[in-house]
């Protein structure tokens, strides 16, 4: 029973972090990039991490450290993720020939229209 | 089962790898980059418990929170060229 | 086998000996001189790795291995991991005094191109 | 055994396509780059080997310490030195210096 549920939480954390790392390899964009690295932190570290928390217990040492990881984890990659998008921004790097809007620079035009 | 989760990141390491060699600005090797770190810090947590040594688990919480800083700090060089 | 350790540790160093050799940058000659130092470490490590050992800094032995077993010598060379540990903290200052060279010989040639530094020609 | 052997080539593949991918870039901030990817897969190796001390001040100085060395010498050559070129090509930065 635990052993399934461990196996499950794995293979599915390994299949999202996959599907992150093919999608950083394949998007046509930096933006597209940071939202599939922001995903593959998201939905592929944590079930691992928990995955290991259920294997060892929550109070073991391996099961404490585990938690306290995918506490950082769920705190800061958010943060780095939008102060890189950000930046990526404000250097100006180009997006994707496809993308139908550009929202900041609409805001900020019709705020200086209106 | 421990082992095959440490040798299935490093996998993923070094599909980030290809992207670091190949990303046309420096913003997309920052993304791959951080998720490296991510992807190594989970590989280091799987590898204290399989080796069954808790002198490594610290390693795996100094990596979680310098891949943070350090996505900070490319960040602010990119947005204003000078640290 | 670790002889692998030991070839990676030689092309490491190759790659730094050509980063250094080839290249006009001056920061670039930098960072070829810290793959070598990265090579060195690498070097460090898997000499002082035997077959089988542990850290030399454990608290509890861990699964399979007894206390006396570690007590007879199966953890690793802990002197080659303090040469180790010596080295990585030289090598940060080290780069940090290059570094440093290289911006004021920047400032003075208005450039980072290791041809135009006359005064340095034999 | 079989294992630990698996995990050792691993990294020390991974180690030897950062090095190479150092020694090949072009752009002075991508080499940095590839340079804290080496820090960071040669801390883990440290940790196969049996070496977490080694491991923990390789994290701090290669993968932080030393590409904020760099950043910062690039940084300040770049800002005082009127030819851009030299410094490898700047791709990100709409107005460069």
């Amino acid at each position: 029973m635990i052993e399934g549920l461990v196996i499950g939480l794995v293979a599915l954390g390994f299949l999202f972090s996959l599907s992150g790392a093919v999608g950083i390899v394949r998007m046509p964009d930096v933006y597209c990039r940071i939202q599939c690295s922001s995903k593959s932190v998201t939905m592929g570290a944590i079930p691992t991490l928990v995955a290991l928390v259920i294997a060892e217990g929550p109070v073991s040492t391996y099961g404490s450290r585990a938690l306290v990881v995918a506490g950082l984890l769920v705190i800061l990659s958010p943060t780095a993720s939008h102060a890189l998008a950000r930046a990526a921004y404000k250097a100006g790097v180009p997006m994707w020939a496809g993308a139908m809007r550009d929202e900041p620079h609409d805001q900020t035009s019709t705020k200086e229209a209106g | 089962m421990y082992l095959a989760v440490v040798i299935a990141e490093l996998a993923l390491v070094a599909i980030l790898l290809v992207r670091l060699g190949r990303g046309p600005t420096v913003s997309d090797r920052i993304v791959a980059l951080n998720t490296m770190a991510t992807q190594t810090a989970l590989a280091t947590l799987f590898f204290a418990a399989y080796a069954d040594r808790t002198v490594d688990l610290d390693v795996a919480i100094w990596l979680a929170s310098f891949s943070y800083l350090g996505a900070i700090i490319w960040s602010r060089y990119l947005e204003r060229g000078l640290l | 086998m670790i002889v692998a350790n030991y070839l990676t540790a030689a092309a490491l160093f190759c790659f730094g000996l050509y980063t250094v050799l080839t290249r006009r940058n001056l920061i670039k000659m930098v960072m070829g001189l810290s793959l070598i130092e990265s090579s060195s470490y690498l070097l460090l490590i898997s000499m002082a790795y035997r077959r089988g050992s542990t850290p030399p800094v454990l608290l509890n032995p861990p699964h399979g291995q007894t206390v006396t077993g570690l007590a007879k010598g199966n953890v690793a060379d802990p002197v080659l991991q303090n040469f180790c540990l010596t080295a990585i903290v030289i090598g940060v200052a080290v780069t940090a005094v290059f570094l440093s060279v290289a911006v004021r010989v920047s400032q003075h040639y208005r450039s980072l191109d290791s041809d135009r530094m006359r005064e340095m020609k034999g | 055994m079989t294992g630990f052997w698996a995990l050792d080539y691993l990294c020390l593949a991974a180690i030897l396509a950062s090095g190479f991918l150092v020694v090949r870039m072009r752009n002075l901030n991508a080499a940095v780059m590839a340079l804290s990817g080496v820090g960071t897969v040669l801390s883990l190796t440290f940790l196969v080997l049996g070496a977490p001390d080694d491991a923990h001040s390789e994290v701090v100085v290669g993968a932080i310490a030393l590409p904020t060395l760099y950043l910062i010498a690039i940084a300040k050559a770049r800002t005082n030195v009127s030819a851009e070129d030299e410094l490898g090509e700047s791709s990100d930065r709409r107005h460069p210096g």
